[in-house]
């Protein structure tokens, strides 16, 4: 049992252990090699997850809307990936004579770099991690930026007004989503006490007198937040105003084709697949789970979260800029903010170490009460603001429905006159 | 001597390898015949007019503004929500009117229609 | 020379070349562009400092935040059009800028052989004959003695200090409240008024200019022309 | 002797954080245009940092002063940045130009 747990782990200290006493490297070598190793099997694992989840996605979302996707290459379609691949690569690729050629040429290579790098840090086993930083979570969302420099100096290499405008408009979109992630964040940071993803899946296990509930329990607005603008932040339907074929052609990769265009779609996908991952670790418990090996329930998990993109891009249509703006700033941002303020108080109110208590006061309770009460917390602000915003839209539709009814009226007036 | 962020490095460069591998194969695989044609810039298949500088809304440099403070207020949470457990009920009050100063400056850009994408 | 000189070396080259990139080159987008790679380089310095949080910090605000600010109002200005690159004082502004770089190497020059704070001259000029070592309180560290490692905590200790009463606790909420007034400010200046506010303000202004002129023909004066506020009508029709 | 930190003496820190901030004022100083201006006052806060943290590091690194003073110094920066370009903007939304020495309507 303890064996298939272990799998990651035992093969990569076999192979580290290989590397440094059989090949008989310096200390500093064979750290070299081994990370080296380890960086390629993450940037395969990721790559090769891109192209099984294109093929996932079209089968998933053509059965969504009742068609049967690839079909063709091999049983199933299965082969589809390959003939995509072999096409990107063979694909005459052009650049425009106008672009701006270092950075036209860069950009898909900096927006692929930032995606990979972003799997560094994720644990997917008890001691299979590649990194575990002590500023994780900040970590993530920082490298995230980097697509954001990606997309602009796309938009601005390919000199070409369609392109720009697709950059800047989706930038504004990522600028704008990365600010309820960040807030999201922080309850999670705030009740494990460290921004280690490892520590803060060590924190929703029962280890060290933890009560083993995922912090989507302690949070679920948070959860639900955090996930909405994960699928914004990687400009996934319902979100794809950039993709808006009908308003700026395909936003700012018009100019690409060939390899190039395929690392942008590789760079979007691996971090929709981040986005799954981080989601699973940061509320979802990553890799604790009962019975299975943790990889597989980080996996699993991972899927389901993949799952629900699938399945938003499928029903979904897409959203208007105006809407995407306003949920951002005027419902995210402030009911996040609210929630961090209401969060706060109760955790300081609330406490489930004894020292804690003795030392700042605090009434005491059991992990499950003080989950309960936030649970409880979390949800009313997430009601509460829901039924405001409720009401708020309705207000304003009928004051829209009435302006409407005012001009026919003197439409119909006029008319007749 | 190895840090923390000693993998992020490796990383960073085996990414780059990796993917500049994919570019290079796939220059040497795919055929280049350009012609004046494919070269021009794609706008819709309208001869392209003007240079490519258009007239931005300051709508987006305004955006940016406000993502910008709550980027710093970010920085500066962060090391707080970490310590969250040791503090005491007067730091986490003023870490409270921290936010809610802030969320004053947002309400105040609300207010003033900065938020407003017309 | 060990892998960190290397990789110093290697950052040092990146950032001083990148700024100078910055600094002479035309293209202003190019410019910002480089700016970001100036700014990953620090960042890189930081990792070798082994301060984690400050090198995510600095890719966060100041390649996330800042240089997109930065490129917006580039896009915004139509900044790079038909620039020039230097004014009529460049030489002396390189003239200035050599000399300060050869003050401050002079400044830092006694700390090649010393890092005993003591004997350093500027820090024993602010601090008299006080030792230093007890300036601000602070335990510095000895001199030739190994540098001690970051505290495993550090940021914890850095978020306690910073909402402590004792320590940091008043800038922190003035930074609040100069953020406050920065964005209140930014975007009254950066706003485009809706045309309805600027039709308001022009009819405001008329009526004030033409209270003005009706309380100059009561005192006897003639209305002078100059009183009009002609440059504020101007600018707000331009917008 | 030298307090050394992974074989990295602390004046090589002082001199890259030199060279930059000298940079940066030259860009200040020789600029024809207002962001670029702006490009170089971020360079030198930037120098600023890197001395900041160097010499916590190297001298107290037991304290949080020096960290607290670079978040600071963090947070300046991004406000001079937003409100420098705001006032750039507005000024080229009235004068169609972002040279800093045109912008001499105030001279008598």
């Amino acid at each position: 049992m303890n064996f298939i747990n272990d799998l990651l782990k035992i093969i990569g200290d076999f192979i580290a252990g290989i590397i440094q006493s059989i090949l008989g490297f310096s200390p500093f070598l064979a750290d070299l090699v081994t990370m080296g190793l380890a960086a390629v099997i993450l940037c395969t694992f990721a790559a090769l997850s891109f192209m099984g989840l294109t093929y996932v996605e079209r089968k998933v979302v053509a059965r969504i809307q009742d068609r049967v996707g690839p079909n063709q290459a091999g049983p199933f379609g299965l082969l589809q990936p390959i003939a995509d691949g072999i096409k990107m690569f063979t694909k005459e690729d052009t650049t425009p004579a106008t672009a701006d050629r270092w950075v036209y040429n860069l950009a898909p290579l900096v927006i692929a770099i930032f995606a990979l790098t972003t799997y560094a840090v994720l644990p997917f086993a008890p001691g299979v991690v590649g990194t575990n930083l002590n500023v994780g979570v900040f970590y993530i969302i920082a490298i995230g930026s980097g697509s954001i420099v990606a997309i602009i100096m796309a938009g601005w290499g390919s000199n070409n007004k369609y392109a720009l405008l697709g950059a800047f408009r989706t930038v504004a979109q990522l600028v704008g989503y990365e600010v309820p992630m960040l807030l999201n964040v922080l309850p999670v940071v705030m009740l494990t006490g460290s921004m280690s993803l490892i520590d803060i899946v060590n924190r929703q296990t029962t280890l060290d007198g933890n009560p083993g509930i995922p912090f989507i329990v302690f949070f679920p607005l948070s959860a639900l937040i955090f996930l909405i603008s994960g699928i914004a932040e990687t400009a996934r339907s319902p979100f794809d105003l950039l993709e808006a074929e009908s308003e700026i052609v395909a936003g700012f990769h018009v100019e690409y084709s060939g390899m190039k265009f395929a690392l942008f779609f590789l760079g979007e996908y691996v971090n929709a697949l981040a986005v799954a991952f981080v989601f699973s670790t940061l509320f979802l418990g990553g890799y604790a789970g009962p019975i299975l090996p943790p990889y597989v329930w980080l996996l699993l998990k991972a899927a389901a979260v993949f799952f629900v993109f699938m399945w938003l891009r499928g029903t979904l249509p897409r959203i208007r800029v105006d809407q995407m703006h306003n949920m951002n700033w005027k419902f995210f941002v402030p009911v996040s903010i609210l929630h961090l303020v209401v969060v706060m108080a109760l955790m300081k109110l609330f406490v489930t170490s004894p020292a804690a208590a003795q030392a700042n006061g605090g009434i005491l309770v059991t992990p499950i009460v003080q989950a309960a009460i936030l649970f409880t917390a979390s949800a009313l602000v997430l009601i509460g603001s829901l039924a405001i915003a409720a009401r708020r839209a309705r207000i304003m539709r009928l004051q829209e429905e009435a302006l409407v009814a005012q001009r026919r009226a003197e439409n119909i007036a006029a008319v007749s006159a | 001597m190895r840090t923390d962020f000693a993998f992020v490095g490796v990383m960073l460069v085996t990414a780059a390898l990796l993917m500049g591998v994919a570019l290079v194969a796939a220059a040497l695989l795919r055929p280049k015949k350009p012609n004046k044609a494919k070269l021009e810039t794609y706008e819709c298949g309208m001869e392209t007019v003007g240079d490519t500088w258009v007239q931005f809304r300051v709508q987006y440099y305004i955006l940016a503004l406000v993502f910008v403070l709550f980027d710093i207020e970010a920085i500066l949470l962060f090391p707080i929500a970490v310590a969250f457990n040791s503090l005491t009920f007067f730091a986490v009050a003023n870490a409270i009117l921290f936010i809610v100063v802030l969320l004053i400056a947002l309400l105040y850009a609300w207010r003033k229609g900065a938020l407003d994408w017309e | 020379m060990t892998i960190q000189q290397a990789i110093f070396i290697l950052l040092a080259l990146v950032i001083l070349g990148s700024a100078i990139f910055v600094v002479t080159t035309r293209n202003l987008f190019r410019a910002a562009l480089m700016m970001m790679l100036t700014f990953f380089g620090v960042a890189g310095l930081f990792v070798l400092l082994e301060i984690g949080l400050f090198a995510v910090a600095q890719v966060l605000i100041y390649i996330g935040a800042i240089s997109i600010l930065i490129i917006f109002a580039v896009m915004l200005t139509r900044g790079m059009q038909g620039m020039v690159p230097r004014n009529s004082q460049a030489t002396a502004a390189a003239v200035v800028a050599g000399i300060i770089f050869f003050v401050l190497l002079l400044l830092f020059g006694p700390l090649r052989t010393t890092v005993d704070v003591a004997r350093w001259p500027v820090i024993s000029l602010i601090a008299g004959n006080a030792s230093p070592r007890d300036v601000g309180g602070i335990q510095w560290t000895p001199a030739g003695q190994p540098i001690p490692p970051v505290p495993e905590t550090y940021i914890a200790d850095f978020g306690r200090a910073l909402v402590d009463l004792n320590q940091y606790l008043l800038p922190f909420l003035l930074i609040a409240f100069l953020v406050d007034v920065v964005l209140a400010g930014a975007i009254f200046v950066a706003r485009q008024r809706r045309p309805a506010e600027v039709i308001e303000d022009r009819q405001r202004q008329a009526e004030e200019a033409a209270e003005e002129a009706e309380a100059m023909r009561q005192a006897g004066m003639k209305p002078d022309a100059a009183a009009l506020p002609e440059g504020a009508v101007a600018s707000t029709a331009d917008h | 002797m030298q307090n050394v930190l992974n074989g990295i003496p602390l004046w090589w820190y002082l001199v890259v954080s030199s060279a930059l901030f000298c940079i940066g004022l030259y860009g200040v100083l020789a600029r024809k245009n207002a962001i670029a201006l702006l490009m170089g006052v971020e360079l030198m806060l930037n120098a600023a940092n890197i001395n900041l943290l160097a010499f916590w590091r190297y001298l107290a690194p037991a304290s949080s002063g020096g960290l607290a003073f670079a978040a600071f110094v963090l947070v300046i920066a991004a406000a001079e940045a937003a409100v420098g370009l705001a006032l750039v903007i507005s000024v080229y939304r009235v004068t169609r130009s972002i040279d800093p020495e045109k912008l001499d309507q105030m001279k008598l």
